[in-house]
């Protein structure tokens, strides 16, 4: 079930390049409709990586959930046409220490390229092992679990922050 | 192997390509797009490293990763609706009552 | 180390209550913090029966939030209808620091610093003032930063190892990377130089109340993180670690020094201490068993600074104007927890700071012990300042203030830990 | 007797609880009988030969090298003990009088109830831990009576450069108390206690440091002349007789550690000598009356310095007494001229007071005498003691104590004279009626002062009882020719003194004065501050590229570092 590399290839090129696409574009709603590009190739690429079930949240909940709750934000606020322009001394401070930390991650990583070993990979991905994974005592199960309390936080949050800017001082 | 440097390869890419979209966009509805970007390429590790080592549990892993993407964004875009939306600039450099 | 899974179930049962119970409990705010007062304390008992789970930390939080919940009537709140919320969030950001402290695999531990570090950013953000929201937006951001180095750290380990379990076999360059970069993460939470901006804005800018409860949980889990975390990256990853706590403590004490605003002060030193704590989670096992008692010494400490503080409005306090701002129950208690910050003895906070020095000693050398000291020893430099205008304003007849109960609980943990710092100590076990 | 004596520093328990909740209507006079109790079970232990004693609480701090609750009562504790009862029990009658109907007249006695506990512990402190949490208390209260007058400019600062020069110190025993090995930290045997890093040198530099500082030695002298912006009964107790001898306390309580490290003993002496001889030149040059009496105690302390590094810990702890009576005494005199001109300190607004304040004088006379050396006075033995000693291992250090001892009589003639017997200023001025409460707490430091040094006769002598504490002490004799010549030298000094003039045209300078370096090293580290705080500028783009940089440098730094 090893996918074959072009297909790979292409959807991490395309990817990275949605990703260029979301950094550069100078309107908010263009960095939007580019993040839905690389969410959809992010989960072609899980596909190929022969995640199945990844593939499809990652439709569900990104290109479904977040990336329109991101367009309804860029709604709401003012319109600012344009964003403001960072000062070119920013870009270049900017650039210069993203390509630091890219610099520093192949550091820590390259030595260990050489040595990496992928095993003669079983079948992973099946909806059933991901959900033993998921619900498994002694697994992911309580990881699952915690999540409820994360998901309390956010569904508090969203009401208590709309009426804190609906209500007056 | 070539798959799992490519890959790995391109998370690396998108880790740095989002940080430093952090650091230079100023819409903080950019700004949280491009979290997600680094969020992103966390997960393709995971998924990535499910397929070499032959463990569900990286891809169960992303899963529960996708929810948490999904509760900051909530919290993230309530957060900059609440400062944002009676200011007259977007950006955000421009709230700093609180420094010294 | 084992999540007290009894103890978190309570915790997001009585925050779901109160959640769910918020229309009613709006009108009865005292019943919501009632609620929320059982909650803590049930998962404190639970916490205690668990076994193989270490009590010290459950307990710990369930204290931070106590106080926090007790301080409830004296919160500001940008929306005084909010409390039944806030005081659910404050149980969740308990829930999150148990879960960043033990959680069992690092994915649990990626899921507790985030309940952790939203629901604080959210705490922040209800507080009275313009700054708030402001401050709770930095912090977030900074946290959404630090989570995607959690979540890319997890990825290489997972890459390298093929398990979400805390690694114990051999060190490769893609498991050692990712162990950095969670603890890097996690060094966020605990708010170290170069990572303090969002919290040091957080801490100032939240009601105090919340400000007290934020930063004692958030530090107590991510110190215990960063030292389950940091010795499997190797000894040399330990040395950095100590001199970013070095640096942490060294500058957030300058920073400190310039401040004429309290609150901005103790944010200051918030971060100072965070310095130290790193510093002894780098110093070897002594030094991680230190960390701890630190923290939880601290912990009550800061809860008592910012339980003085409490209900005096957003608006800026100058240290002149503190004494006429309170009254004696509240002049005492700051008076109290600033000597302990200092480090006079025989308050716990120089207790926390004998126990960390030796350890430090043993495993860094001279020269960073003593810049340590020295940064321990000038802070009293800017914590006493205010306090012989307190002694003399101090008023028998003043009125009594609304959250007391907040302050009388958190000075009389503070002064269990004078006398008998033993109960502390002796409860940490190994991490 | 002995178990009594060793939970002295709980005495004033009572009186502070009684006095600060009011519970008995005149402020202070609740905390009277504590000092008193100290003092009378003191004596009654040095007299009555009472046996040394321990009491022990195991593991109370666990996490330090020793971390037993340890108070140990041996000779030397007992008369650390009578000094802080005599002189406390003199200044707390005399407070009644001098603080009548100052409103923080409670919080004044609730700090000096702390203050006596502290010092008590401090000297009967079986441990390092335990001297640690004594050591700070002493300098805490010190820092809250400094600043007690919060009305009047300067104090705050004033009681700050105290808090930072005693952090040098506080940070210098800390680390001494947690670098010594497992187990380790009794007094009484830190000298077994090398073995850790670093080993005896380190720990006897560091408990050089700690006493320098408490004891206002060296560069860090600068602390205690500004102290004197607190109440002059606190300037007698705390900033002349106890809190700051408590660092020679220390150095004579571990000098078998000293002992260890030659070069640290030698350090000793050189650092008491050049502060023995530059706080009598600062004092000559004073023209506030207080500041002058604190530099001769920076000038006395020196001597005290000393002799521990002549390695006579006797006589030091012997100069310690004798300075605690008659800088008190001198002190408390000054204090009853101060009330009588309501606050007035300047020189130059006194002088002809003789007449006027006829006690007061004659308390700065015997003070006086005793300071300067006058043959068969406290100072003169144990100046004596001090000189001997010297004369034995280093004649040149001991050459210039003798040189001292003629600036000592200048300075304290020129003081004298200026304040009783200069021709006084020429507006009129109205004296304050000076209660009785403020005359009878001299007459025990007076007699003290003039017969301490006949302390030698009873009992076989003071060295004697305090052998077993400090090893053998010679006492004295004044027979040597360097103890006649320095009392001579120290009366010529006294007369020329009384021929010093101040000068008048010197306005009142306020305090505290700005000193060299202190004051540039303050500014520097403010201006440092801010810089730092300044870095926080507010801008979420700044932080979050400091952010970024941070985890790319944590990464390097692991990576390569």
């Amino acid at each position: 079930m090893d996918a074959p590399l072009p297909p790979v290839a292409t959807a991490c090129a395309l990817a990275l390049v949605s990703a260029f696409l979301v950094v550069l574009s100078d309107r908010a709603i263009r960095a939007v409709v580019a993040l839905l590009a690389h969410s959809l190739a992010i989960a072609a690429l899980y596909a190929l990586l022969a995640a199945g079930l990844v593939a499809v949240g990652q439709l569900l909940i990104y290109s479904g959930a977040i990336v329109v709750l991101f367009l309804f934000v860029v709604a709401l606020l003012p319109p600012g046409g344009r964003e403001l322009a960072s000062q070119p001394l920013r870009v270049a401070a900017g650039v210069v220490v993203g390509l630091t930390l890219l610099a520093a991650l192949y550091a820590g990583v390259a030595p260990g390229l050489q040595g990496l070993t992928v095993a003669a990979a079983p079948a992973v991905g099946s909806i059933s092992g991901v959900g033993h994974q998921l619900f498994d005592e002694g697994k992911l199960l309580i990881a699952f679990e915690l999540t409820a309390p994360l998901l309390l936080v956010a569904i508090i949050g969203a009401v208590t922050l709309w009426r804190r800017q609906e209500a007056p001082a | 192997m070539p798959i799992t440097l490519t890959v790995l390869g391109t998370s690396g890419l998108l880790f740095a390509l989002g940080a430093t979209g952090v650091m230079l966009r100023r819409n903080p509805v950019a700004v949280l797009m491009c979290i997600e970007l680094m969020l992103n390429a966390g997960n393709l590790l995971l998924v990535l490293g499910a397929r070499a080592r032959g463990n569900d549990a990286g891809q169960a892993a992303a899963l529960i990763v996708l929810v948490i993407a999904a509760a900051e964004a909530v919290v993230g875009l309530g957060l900059a609706l609440v400062l944002f939306r009676k200011r007259e600039a977007v950006d955000i450099d421009e709230p700093r009552a609180v420094r010294g | 180390m084992t999540l007290p899974v009894y103890s978190v179930a309570a915790l997001v049962t009585g925050a779901l209550l109160v959640a769910g119970l918020a229309g009613p409990l709006t009108k009865r705010p005292r019943w919501a913090v009632a609620l929320g007062v059982v909650t803590a304390l049930v998962a404190a008992y639970f916490s205690a029966h668990q076994p193989g789970t270490t009590p010290l930390i459950t307990h710990a939080a369930a204290i931070f939030l106590i106080v926090a919940l007790l301080l409830g009537p004296a919160l500001e709140l940008h929306h005084r209808q909010q409390r039944p919320e806030v005081v659910a969030l404050t149980l969740l950001a308990g829930t999150g620091a148990i879960v960043l402290a033990t959680g069992g695999d690092l994915l649990q531990l990626i899921i507790g610093m985030e309940t952790l570090s939203l629901s604080s950013s959210l705490l922040v953000a209800l507080g009275r003032g313009e700054s708030a929201p402001e401050a709770a937006f930095k912090y977030f951001v900074l946290a959404a930063v630090s989570l995607t180095a959690l979540v890319y750290g997890l990825g290489l380990i997972f890459v390298s190892t093929g398990s979400l379990a805390f690694p114990s076999g051999p060190l490769t360059p893609l498991l050692s990377a990712g162990l950095v970069l969670m603890t890097a993460g996690f060094a966020f939470e605990l708010a170290l130089v170069p990572l303090h901006w969002g919290a040091l804005d957080a801490y100032t800018a939240a009601a105090p109340a919340a400000a007290g409860a934020v930063m004692a949980l958030s530090k107590l889990g991510a110190i215990v993180a960063i030292a389950r975390l940091a010795p499997l990256a190797g000894g040399e990853f330990l040395l950095v670690l100590a001199m970013v706590g070095l640096l942490t403590a060294v500058w957030a004490t300058l920073g400190a020094l310039a401040q004429h605003e309290i609150r901005r002060l103790l944010a200051y030193s918030a971060i100072a201490h965070a310095g130290f704590l790193a510093m002894a989670a780098g110093s070897g096992a002594a030094g991680r068993q230190a960390a701890i008692f630190y923290v939880v010494v601290y912990g009550a400490t800061a809860m008592l600074v910012f339980a003085a503080l409490a209900g005096l409005g957003p608006e800026p306090i100058g240290i002149g104007e503190l004494p006429e701002r309170l009254g004696l129950q509240r002049s005492l208690a700051l008076c109290l927890g600033l000597m302990s910050l200092a480090g006079i003895p025989p308050l716990p906070g120089f207790w926390a700071k004998l126990a960390l020095f030796g350890p430090v000693w043993q495993a860094l050398g001279p020269v960073p012990t003593i810049i340590g000291v020295a940064a321990a020893v000038a802070a009293a430099v800017y914590y006493l300042k205010p306090v012989p205008d307190l002694w003399g304003s101090l008023r028998l007849s003043a009125p009594r203030p609304r959250g007391n109960a907040g302050v009388v609980v958190a000075g009389l943990v503070v002064l269990v830990f004078t006398v008998l710092p033993s109960i502390v100590w002796a409860n940490i076990g190994t991490v | 007797m002995s178990q009594w004596l060793a939970w002295s520093f709980l005495f004033t328990v009572p009186g502070l609880v009684l006095g600060s909740t009011g519970a008995v209507k005149r402020p202070g006079l609740a905390s009277i009988p504590g000092p008193i109790a100290i003092l009378a079970l003191a004596v009654a232990w040095l007299v009555g030969a009472g046996q040394p004693t321990a009491i022990e609480l195991g593991g109370w701090l666990p996490f330090v090298p020793d971390g037993r609750f340890l108070l140990r009562v041996d000779a030397l504790s007992a008369f650390m003990l009578g000094v802080l009862g005599l002189v406390s029990a003199c200044v707390y009658v005399y407070s009644l009088g001098y603080l009548e109907g100052d409103p923080g007249i409670r919080r004044f006695f609730a700090f000096l109830d702390v203050f006596v506990g502290a010092m008590a512990l401090l000297v009967t402190a079986g441990n390092l831990a335990v001297l640690l949490i004594g050591w700070t208390g002493v300098g805490m209260t010190s820092f809250f009576l400094i600043s007690f007058w919060r009305d009047r400019p300067g104090t705050l600062y004033a009681g700050l450069q105290a808090i930072a020069a005693n952090a040098v110190g506080d940070g210098a025993l800390i680390l001494a108390a947690v670098v010594v090995p497992a187990g380790c930290g009794d007094l009484a045997s830190l000298q077994r206690c090398t073995g850790g890093l670093g080993g005896a040198p380190l720990l006897a530099a560091l408990i050089v440091v700690a006493a320098s500082a408490k004891s206002a030695q060296g560069p860090l002298y600068f602390w205690l002349p500004s102290a004197m912006a607190g109440p002059t009964p606190i300037s007698a107790l705390i900033h002349a007789a106890t809190m700051v001898a408590a660092g020679v306390y220390l150095l004579a309580r571990t000098y078998p550690v000293l002992a260890l490290t030659p070069a640290a003993v030698g350090a000793t002496a050189v650092l008491g000598v050049v502060t023995a001889l530059f706080g009598a030149v600062m004092s000559l040059r004073q023209t506030n009356l207080k500041r002058g009496l604190a530099y001769s105690t920076v000038s006395q302390l020196g001597y005290m310095f000393a002799a521990i590094g002549f390695g006579a810990p006797f006589a030091a702890i012997f100069h310690l007494g004798s300075q605690a009576f008659f800088k008190a005494l001198l002190f408390l005199a000054a204090g009853v001229v101060i009330h009588a001109l309501a606050g007035e300190e300047e020189l130059a607004a006194m002088g002809g007071l003789g007449r006027a304040l006829p006690a007061a004088m004659l308390a700065f006379v015997a003070g006086s005498a005793s300071l300067f050396g006058l043959p068969l006075t406290a100072g003169a033995f144990s100046k004596d003691a001090i000189l001997d000693a010297g004369f034995g291992i280093a004649p040149l250090l001991a050459w210039s104590l003798i040189a001292g001892a003629l600036l000592s009589g200048m300075y304290i003639g020129r003081l004298f004279f200026a304040t009783f017997y200069a021709p006084p200023p020429d507006e009129p001025r109205h004296l304050h009626p000076v209660s009785p409460t403020l005359i009878w707490p001299l007459l025990p430091l007076a007699i003290g002062s003039l017969t301490f040094g006949f302390a030698q006769f009873p009992l076989g002598g003071l060295g004697h009882v305090l052998e077993p504490a400090l090893g053998p002490g010679e006492m004295l004799s004044l027979s040597s020719p360097a103890g006649i010549v320095a009392a001579w030298l120290g009366l010529l000094g006294f007369i020329v003194g009384t021929r010093w003039r101040v000068r008048r045209d010197e306005g009142a300078r306020p305090l505290p004065e700005r000193y060299g370096w202190v004051d540039w090293a303050s500014s520097v580290s403010v201006a440092v501050a801010e810089g730092f705080a300044r870095v926080q500028n507010g801008r979420t783009g700044r932080y979050v590229l400091a952010t970024v940089l941070g985890f790319a440098a944590i990464l390097l730094a692991s990576r390569f570092g």
